[in-house]
């Protein structure tokens, strides 16, 4: 199986898919000549050039609107957002518009379009640049919800999002970008709303998506060292979320802990926890706890940083204290 | 009443040819339209239907005018004031009338009520209620003609009131940089809501926004459907043939309120009174009697469409309602 | 004591403290001269005169910038939102500019404004003005959100905010306006995150805010006459959260039911029922249940839009399955 | 190198009045700026700090002449490429480079960094990250002005990028609406990120966008400190004394890359290298020497500056950091 980078996972996905299907197009700030602000998009516009590939003004909301419309009549484009913190200027567009034209309209239209970028903090980017977005996307009924770990899943994920004649918001992780990882050779898709086991474990299971994953996957390793066996669980699809995988893992282990990045406030860690407080209420030894971003803006200061988003540590800790070892 | 600069702006109107036919048809469409929202207030006044409505009468000649300017495969995308462009863009009476009645048999299915026409058979691409949020969707909808050079043009409806929003410059400003097919029509009906032009916009001249963006403008009263034909018209032409936008002002008057809740006492009883003169219908028909059209015809007219509009309410009224257990399946396409 | 609508107490309250304070105005679409699209400030501009009672035109994002600018230079805006609905154009307002500028300046600027306006679902005005968008703006550190269910609560709470030096989210009930009820004589303020008991009960506890509050009242009456002992509390301020009062009632009663308007996919709800499920680990007698408003666009076909927000009968359904007894 | 049409929009460029002092100050002000990014790349590259840093090297002239017409009473509100305007508006070096290293001595505690330096005592209000975003927030203190009388008047400065955003065409106009005592100053250095003017803009004269919202405009090149001055002068004129708004473009340029991460492989060597021709601190300088300012006050003012730049950045590594524990109360106000 070959190796490559998330972004090149994710360059690969569209890639493909743009070769497959010419009603795909890619738009977005900086895509093309560019070749991408974070190179997701590198090599795009020299191989399908500007028809498909298509650098916009600093006008979200526009072309977020740009991406729907084209969608209802009958394109399927994928509408880059430089960061999904500026996805925000676009916030009625994507809410008001995209989750709802096909229920407003008695099923007459349906969107199959994408809107990508990276999500959550990178380093020291302070308040305005360090957010993920996730709770409010997925609050909302008409969108599906996207957000790889790592090179596999962007690239099994991206195909099958780009295919699914939903909108759909597909967050990547601004500092998975340069991870490596195997991916299957030639064709492949992973199906929305399925998670993984990302580690086998008996003792506890932590659910976590996007680079939370790798979090929790070394908190794990450092564990497995002290003899505690820990399930590593990834959605990998917020909504529709795969509760089934979710609540089976948990009631095998018994206890749960969720590892959000995001704020904790109606964070997604909410609405999963409370769906497996109900569904493993009878086989939980411990209320399901949950180590999220800290509750507040996010700091520019690096220490400061680091302490407003989970790590090994606190992760290891919180295990420990639903083991009661500590 | 603020009668328009006649300051014409380019392009100059065309020595006007119309045919008989024509002028039988865009009167019957604006009756009907009128017939129509008159039998809409009325059911509502029996709370047949809840919700919004708000009524376009008095502004029947801009829909019916500028869409005439279309081919069947153009696309039109309105606000929630938008009965009348769904009609004229093909939508049956019964569908729209079954619609406010929240019936399965409505455009929509009844999910999406007098705000929120849609007809994807027609390319009527919808009824919105966020202010200027359509507009963007437009440029989309042009982008995509453009994408496919299927030679499709996008005429775009919004009010006075959507100029002040953040949507209106962002979709103007991609539509006139990517030099897109569609035709931005303001139906400057001199209020949003109670607000008069002067409080929302310090330049009430509209079409002026289209110097900042470097596209085509064209600015005239609307209660003349010939005009409105001829004038869209030629912005359609640029659009079709030029891949050009192009903004219009079309002055214009609701002789309701904002919606049936409005008592719209923000307008005094006489400058109403001065704007019901220039009825677009009450000129369609002086238009008729110039034609030579015999009273008998435009009276036949007037019996044909009342007819239509009780079918289509007996129509409503006789109609299922979706069932619940069905609704989900409108969330998302499996 | 006076008893007045709900609309007339918030009108009250805004007077009131107009009078108290000449920093404080009141801005939004048709407050003004239409005196309020739902009349709640009627009366203010011949009161107040045009400068501190401004009409603006449609343009959400550049007003609620407006009083953002100016609060950061001391003034006190209220600025009113026609509905909520129209918030989302102004959603990077609120997000990345009213929430975090305190922080970001390093504690140099507070936000002293008020952002007010009907919420929630009326009658039939279909999926793009029937939202709930309380869980959006809970998730957000930095804003405060305040959703007072009856006219005391309103006035009170509404004074509150006014003088709270943070950015608060006011969600009005849009069909509680009408709403009668006793409000104190004079002067009197109801502070910001205590919420209140609104009905003493021992069987069980439902949490409901704004309309709910009502509904739960009204379900709790008809399981009176079975015999059932319902607690209805009403945490009146959504962030910060009276926590303390929601778990003292359920440890109480053992058995907890919240009743939400809005969408339950990182609902408000969630959020609760996680804190209640853990705080309450050993007390609950049966998982936390949430009967909320129906994941999905709102319809707009009468009977179709009641089935999607929560009514009497399957609050008390929801209340007698909880208690074992269906 | 597109050299701006002279085409001079009202106000007319006045007879220049100049004093020796002014010119000093203004070039020791453009040369600390200078400096001071310069060490801050030098201290990113040693990874002294991260995040992103964007550097205003190449359009000094324009901070410093704009805020030079400004009283300390006066508002400033910038983008992420704010450090000169947050220095000209008389923020400490040391408040500055410590913010950057995120040291609690920094103007915004270190919790703001580079993008979001805030002076509430000298009355700047911030450097924002969302394109655009900032620019209602102007149009709200200038409300807050108008609204006490208090004869204040806010610059708003913003890239070409931000002309695009829903958030400009708001901003401007509310202000030109109610007519707020603001000045809009878009620094055009011809493009956003890697994106060219044509590329942003259908019409690349941003200034045009006044005509929309009927206020005024000025269009110049922004190298001369002295004409900056004197024609942004001439807005904050009209603010201060007829309470009205004013677009401005100043065609500029920056040297380096959009942040330290960019290469700046969309413009060719040749064309930075003609631009380098008209560094505004080169030009200052040639001011000077015109002005007869003797060799050796120029030279003195280098050293200064130098030594300036070297104890600020020495305090920023001597600072100590916010503790955790207090990090919470920067959220809400108790
Ligand atoms: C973003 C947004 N803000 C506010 C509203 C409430 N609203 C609905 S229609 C309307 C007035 C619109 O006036 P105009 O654009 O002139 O269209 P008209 O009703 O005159 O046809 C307002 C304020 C809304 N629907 N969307
Ligand atoms: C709403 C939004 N979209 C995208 C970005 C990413 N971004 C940051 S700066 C920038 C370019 C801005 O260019 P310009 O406005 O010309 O200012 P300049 O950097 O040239 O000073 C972009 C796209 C952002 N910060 N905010
Ligand atoms: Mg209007
Ligand atoms: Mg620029």
């Amino acid at each position: 199986m070959p190796t490559v980078a998330y972004r090149e996972a994710l360059n690969q996905a569209m890639a493909e898919e743009m070769e497959r299907d010419d009603r795909i197009f890619l738009m977005g700030e900086e895509v093309g000549h560019y070749d991408g602000a974070y190179k997701v998009s590198k090599g795009l516009l020299a191989r399908f050039g500007e028809k498909r590939v298509v650098d916009t003004p600093i006008a979200e909301g526009g072309f977020v609107g740009v991406g729907i419309g084209a969608a209802m009549v009958g394109l399927r484009p994928i509408i880059e957002l430089m960061t999904w913190n500026f996805s925000l200027v676009a916030a009625d567009q994507l809410i008001n518009n995209a989750a709802k034209i096909r229920q407003m309209s008695g099923g007459q239209f349906t969107l199959p379009v994408v809107f990508r970028g990276p999500g959550g903090s990178a380093h020291q980017l302070a308040a305005q640049h360090s957010q993920s977005t996730e709770a409010l996307w997925a609050h909302i009924p008409g969108l599906k919800v996207v957000m790889p770990a790592n090179p596999k899943d962007a690239k099994g994920l991206l195909k099958s999002a780009i295919r699914d004649d939903n909108p759909i918001v597909f967050i990547e992780g601004e500092v998975l970008y340069g991870d490596q990882g195997e991916i299957p050779e030639g064709e492949y898709t992973i199906p929305l709303g399925v998670g993984e086991v990302k580690r086998q474990g008996k003792d506890i299971t932590i659910i976590g998506w996007s680079k939370m994953v790798k979090l929790a996957l070394a908190a794990a390793e450092q564990l497995a060292t002290e003899g505690i066996e820990v399930e590593v669980v990834d959605p990998r699809t917020i909504r529709p979320l795969d509760e089934e995988l979710l609540v089976a893992s948990v009631k095998k282990t018994g206890r749960c802990l969720i590892v959000e990045e995001g704020w904790p406030f109606n964070g997604v860690g909410a609405e999963i926890a409370y769906r497996i407080g109900k569904a493993c209420f009878d086989d939980l030894d411990a209320p399901v706890e949950r180590l999220t971003g800290a509750d507040m803006p996010m700091p520019y200061n690096h220490h400061l940083e680091a302490q407003c988003v989970p790590d090994i540590a606190r992760t290891v800790a919180a295990v420990k204290r639903l083991l009661y070892l500590e | 009443m603020s009668r328009i600069e006649r300051e014409v702006v380019e392009p100059r109107e065309k020595a006007r040819s119309v045919d008989k036919a024509q002028l039988v048809h865009y009167y019957h469409q604006m009756l009907a339209i009128r017939r129509m929202e008159e039998a809409l207030a009325k059911a509502y006044a029996l709370r047949k239907f809840g919700g919004f409505l708000h009524l376009y009468i008095g502004q029947e000649a801009v829909a019916v005018g500028a869409i005439a300017t279309l081919k069947p495969d153009d696309y039109v995308i309105a606000t929630y004031r938008e009965h009348a462009h769904a009609y004229a863009k093909g939508m049956p009476v019964k569908q729209i009338i079954a619609e406010m009645y929240g019936k399965e048999t409505g455009c929509s299915k009844g999910l999406g009520g007098s705000m929120h026409l849609f007809d994807a058979a027609r390319n009527f691409l919808g009824g919105y209620g966020i202010v200027g949020g359509h507009i963007p969707i437009a440029a989309g909808t042009a982008y995509a003609s453009k994408y496919r050079g299927d030679g499709r043009v996008t005429l775009c409806f919004f009010g006075d009131g959507s100029v002040a929003q953040g949507a209106f410059h962002e979709g103007v400003a991609l539509a006139a940089l990517w030099r897109l097919p569609v035709v931005f029509i303001c139906e400057n009906n001199l209020y949003s809501m109670g607000t008069p032009l002067y409080r929302s916009l310090s330049v009430t001249d509209v079409s002026q926004k289209a110097l900042g963006y470097g596209i085509a403008r064209d600015r005239f009263d609307g209660e003349d459907v010939i005009r409105v034909r001829d004038r869209v018209g030629e912005a359609v032409r640029r659009a079709r043939n030029e891949s050009m936008p192009t903004l219009i002002e079309i002055r214009t008057y609701r002789f309701r309120g904002h919606s049936m809740s409005d008592a719209g006492l923000y307008r005094t009883k006489e400058e109403v009174e001065e704007w019901k003169k220039r009825d677009p219908i009450g000129y369609g028909r002086s238009l008729l009697e110039k034609a030579n059209v015999p009273e008998a015809e435009i009276v036949a007219i007037e019996t044909q469409v009342k007819q239509e509009i009780e079918e289509a309410v007996q129509f409503a009224e006789d109609s299922p309602e979706l069932a619940f257990e069905r609704l989900s399946e409108f969330t998302y396409k499996e």
